[in-house]
């Protein structure tokens, strides 16, 4: 086991910052404070951080539209996350992106809006990798409604052909939007796809945050060693809907229930009671500390300045007077 | 017999209504059974899963499925959610699926149609939000359609499941979720393609307004009846084919014509119907022709910047008077 | 062995025919009498004739731009065939396919420009024969350069999912277009990706005419059974060079010499005699007799009328007036 | 000091000498290093096969990972083979493409280039023969060039490998393959984009002929002088961004304007600068707009038909003779 005591707690405090986030959006929205719509990652939060958690900074990440785990994994700030969300100049994308966030200095290229599209771009940043002799590794986190797109198979071929440094993290979450996986994939598992194209894979459990963390660490390794791409499958539960507008009628009460009994945070939390690295004092303090800053971020995202109309034709062209 | 019913209901009732007349009816798409705006939900109670298909997430080739069934005797209604996303499907939409019938010299029509929605406006930034109406019309062989009434919804779509050719529908997100209601008969009917309608009668200047934008020209109407401005206007619903008959004979009394889109501007629906104007209408022309659309740039998330984005009755007031 | 010695004589002739069309186009290119490129599949009959071998008249086949191997094979005649590839207005696209063939009453619904396309009409065909309580069955032919089309991988998921009458049929010929199969391949074999969705599959010799036909007849049963898709690679080598304009210059002498040794005509003529099927003077017979239809079908081409300029503007609305 | 190349030539120097200057620049694409028409062909010896980089046949995912490249310090310059093909990345190219940069707030340009063959009059009937350039012009952020000489593809192309947004080339094939000549430079050049030319001079008529097409009018214009009618010929060369005062300082002298495209008319590059015409410019016009263009079904795949199709100068000098 290769995770520190401190670096379990670090990872804990970012899977706490996470639900924070998203129980605040969520909040917001049944406030009528702001109309943009969530997708939250509620429950799969050690995915989302024990996939970023290996990553360095130069490494680069393609995240997903489910919630905020990845970009806080990588990173990003609640502060600058809610600048962008509220769609605010100050923001990282200049309140242009909102959802879709994107942040350079922390090489977050952005979000597609249409699933699978960075599926090859995460190929061609790690392309770029290669060609430029670095040594640093393309994640690219997606969905396993997703991995049914049709450049996910060009992806990975071309990977898989170029022996490039780039991991495909594949969250299997039971749902595609608003319906069960079964009615997208005629297999249990995403993962075994990646050997047609000779790409090594494992599959793993997505509720422990040290699981999915060294699983992850592994297949970063594998890549950045220059052996080529590396799938990792990481079995979670959506414990939200799909979205903040879906009342989620087609959800098996039982089956989420049991999923429940094993949130990844409070598995985290029990570790951490258990090896004594944290006292339940101490956890309430850091939760409220987290929730503290969560909050903060939306107050500064609130009175920030919104952009203005000279705004709007800003941005699109580097070269001047084409538009 | 009418009753009123609103936009999606208007929509549901007549895909259940085909698919109870004829058994090679049926839809597929992402999430149809559930239905991420409703237009299809509940009816795979009645029709059952096979008939109400989920499908995989791959725009492409779940047009080209829809393409192969209606190859093979099936009369697919396929929905591609978000318009957005029909840009995927590209290569199925404006090299295949317009041209098979005519590439095969007439062997294979493809009765096949496309359901998909426009607009913006709802803070889903970019990618969720464009009206992309305009990039299906160079493509041959495809009919593309747009309601803006329940009545036209239902009997718009009635046709097109009921065509050998392949349609296109673009539904517009805020007569989804806005529930815009209206009269719709008991009985059946259908709305041919190619028949404008006016909404509004006027001598001043001809809006032509597409979809969702026939109401911001009726506010516009409102403010501008105010300055003693009578503009008449025009409904194409169909974009292709388009009934240029009701929109010139408008221009021969006005002179003036200001078109309406909530697409973008360059290459746009106003573009074309601009052109036929100063072609073979040239003469009716008493004034520049206007063109109402949005500028050329992505879809901002910022609300309030999306909000400056968007053509609106304002941008429409401005336009006409201009040339009034 | 299922293969009959009149049916191995009825595949012998097949495969003569096509050499001869093909060899015949490559003439009247030559002799500058018409413009139309010609992909050929010199060295590929085996596959093209032994994955149609076992169709039924009812079942559906979507083919390949490389020659007409599998259109002879699904029943197209020369003469119907000419009459397209010269655009005359008796063809059965009346001359608006050409190269694009598509004979309704053979159960041929025609021949993509964009590679690839066709994979999910394919698993579209076999839907509608599903839904429709058919026995009927679709066979995809398709090179294995297009199997690296994105689409490939959502069509074969569906295929899966729905358990559908399909057999993908790849022809593995070496070459994709001006390159090298292990340009575009990370391995050496495409059938193994039907594994990831739990598809079954199949690798077999391509230059034998028993063994393609065998194969395909075992694929196209289990489809027919109702046991849902079946993949079928054939390995062969690509004789002819791409397109009649390209000389070929990448391609290995070596190997062409190695796989010329195995073309499969003659393998087949010399199972033929060796079984007594056939003589050698009635083998000889037998393809002037064959290079008598195909030139008598080109001769007819020629002579027949071409479309006018009313047909131009014919054929594309069911509906009147659209146009 | 300037030498006679063909257009192919130029395209291909212009290539290496900027991958020669800027380490940074690679090509990709389906079979570049044998390169299909030839404008690539040769360039692996010189610069290795990482740099001349034959991508499996996936025209959507070769041109996401040609963007993540160019996210991540590279200039890639992407051929999409046939401009038919491109119709399978639309999504890439429309959706994101295009928007990165915006959507980013500026922190994502992509210096990306794509190349790709138009062009009909070979015998490769549908789908490998159309001039699909107005299926890019409704789609924000990028810019679209075409050149018609040797020159001006070298110079454009090296505008747009040094470009940080991304560029679409359209060549014809036309000009490849007929190995049309022309005077190219020994120095290093560029050729702005939003620059139109006049190709020849005339009072009587405006015609702006894209790309190939110029060469028709170039033609038509000999026939029309034996009528003493003077056309004044531009190439706009660059299509996004359009050089509107070329055009319009022309048509202020001519007072007619006929706009000639390759591609199909409806939603074509022609309606564009008709609406253009008709808007801002309207009191130039002294008579209606005629647009050449191609009609609204496939590209048939019969000669006979396949030439019926085509626009040329029979099409140019009967529209110029409608108006003068
Ligand atoms: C091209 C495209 N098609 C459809 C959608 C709509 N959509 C958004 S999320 C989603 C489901 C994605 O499922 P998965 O990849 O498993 O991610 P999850 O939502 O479970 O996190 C769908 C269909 C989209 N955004 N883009
Ligand atoms: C979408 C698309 N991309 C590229 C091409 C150009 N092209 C025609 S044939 C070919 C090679 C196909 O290779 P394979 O599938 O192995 O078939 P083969 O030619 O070997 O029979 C290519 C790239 C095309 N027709 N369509
Ligand atoms: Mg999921
Ligand atoms: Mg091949």
């Amino acid at each position: 086991m290769s995770l520190s005591n401190a670096k379990l707690l670090e990872l804990y405090r970012k899977m706490l910052l996470v639900r924070s986030m998203e129980e605040t959006h969520g909040k917001l929205l049944q406030e009528g404070k702001i109309q943009l719509m969530g997708h939250f990652g509620t429950g799969q939060e050690a995915v989302a951080i024990g996939v970023t958690g290996p990553l360095r900074p130069e490494d680069i990440l393609f995240g997903t539209h489910r919630g905020v785990g990845e970009f806080i994994g990588k990173g990003m700030t609640p502060k600058d996350i809610w600048l962008e969300y509220l769609g605010k100049k100050a923001g990282p994308c200049r309140g242009k992106g909102t959802l879709h966030l994107a942040d350079r200095k922390l090489n977050i290229p952005g979000l597609v809006s249409s699933l699978g599209a960075d599926f090859s771009m995460a190929v061609g940043t790690a392309l770029a990798s290669k060609m430029r002799r670095t040594d640093q590794v393309t994640l690219y986190y997606v969905g396993e409604g997703t991995c049914n797109q049709a450049d996910a198979h060009p992806s990975m071929c071309m990977a898989a052909l170029w022996k490039l440094p780039v991991v495909f993290a594949v969250c299997t979450n039971q749902f595609c939007e608003l319906s069960y996986m079964c009615d997208h994939y005629p297999t249990d598992d995403v993962a075994p796809r990646a050997a047609g194209y000779g790409i090594p894979y494992e599959v793993v459990d997505g509720q422990d945050i040290a699981v999915t963390y060294e699983a992850t660490e592994r297949a970063v390794a594998h890549a950045r060693r220059g052996q080529g791409p590396f799938l990792v499958e990481y079995k979670t539960f959506r414990m939200a809907t799909h979205f903040t507008g879906d009342p989620g009628h087609y959800v098996n009460p039982e089956e989420r229930e049991q999923w429940a009994a094993r949130d990844p945070i409070d598995l985290c939390r029990k570790k951490l009671l258990e090896a004594a690295v944290i006292t339940a004092d101490a956890d309430q303090k850091l939760r409220a500390e987290v929730q503290a800053e969560v909050d903060g971020a939306v107050r500064e995202g609130f009175a920030a300045a919104d952009p203005t109309v000279e705004d709007l034709f800003e941005d699109l062209y580097s070269g001047k007077g084409v538009l | 017999m009418a009753r009123t019913l609103n936009f999606m209901q208007a929509i549901n009732e007549a895909i259940a209504e085909e698919m109870r007349r004829d058994p090679s009816v049926f839809v597929l798409g992402e999430d149809v059974r559930v239905s991420p705006f409703g237009q299809t939900a509940g009816l795979v109670e009645e029709f059952g899963e096979e008939r109400i298909l989920n499908t995989p997430i791959a725009e492409n080739a779940i047009t080209g499925a829809a393409m192969g069934a209606a190859m093979n005797g099936m009369r697919p209604i396929l929905e591609l959610m978000f318009c957005d996303f029909s840009m995927l499907a590209m290569d199925q939409i404006c090299n295949h699926l317009g041209q098979w019938r005519y590439i095969t010299g007439g062997q294979y029509p493809l009765p096949l149609t496309i359901r998909t929605a426009v607009g913006a406006g709802m803070r889903m930034a970019y990618g969720h939000s464009q009206s992309l109406e305009s990039q299906f019309i160079q493509a041959p062989g495809l009919i593309l359609v747009e309601p803006s009434t329940p009545y036209d919804a239902k009997g718009l779509l009635k046709s097109a499941i009921r065509s050998d050719d392949p349609v296109v529908v673009f539904e517009h997100k805020k007569l989804i979720f806005g529930g815009v209601e209206g009269e719709v008969p008991e009985e059946d009917y259908t709305v041919p393609f190619g028949q404008a309608v006016v909404r509004k009668q006027g001598q001043d200047a001809t809006v032509v307004a597409f979809g969702f934008m026939g109401y911001e020209a009726l506010n516009a109407a409102q403010e501008l009846a105010q300055d003693n401005i009578a503009i008449e206007i025009i409904d194409p619903r169909s974009i292709v084919p388009l009934d240029k008959d009701t929109i010139f004979e408008s221009v021969e009394k006005t002179g003036r014509l200001i078109i309406v889109e909530e697409g973008r501007l360059r290459g746009g629906l106003g573009a074309e119907i601009a052109a036929l104007a100063c072609g073979d209408y040239f003469s009716l022309l008493k004034a520049p022709v206007q063109r109402v659309a949005a500028p050329m740039i992505p879809i901002p998330g910022s609300p309030v910047l999306e909000d400056l984005y968007l053509p609106n009755k304002d941008s429409i007031v401005r336009a006409v008077r201009r040339v009034c």
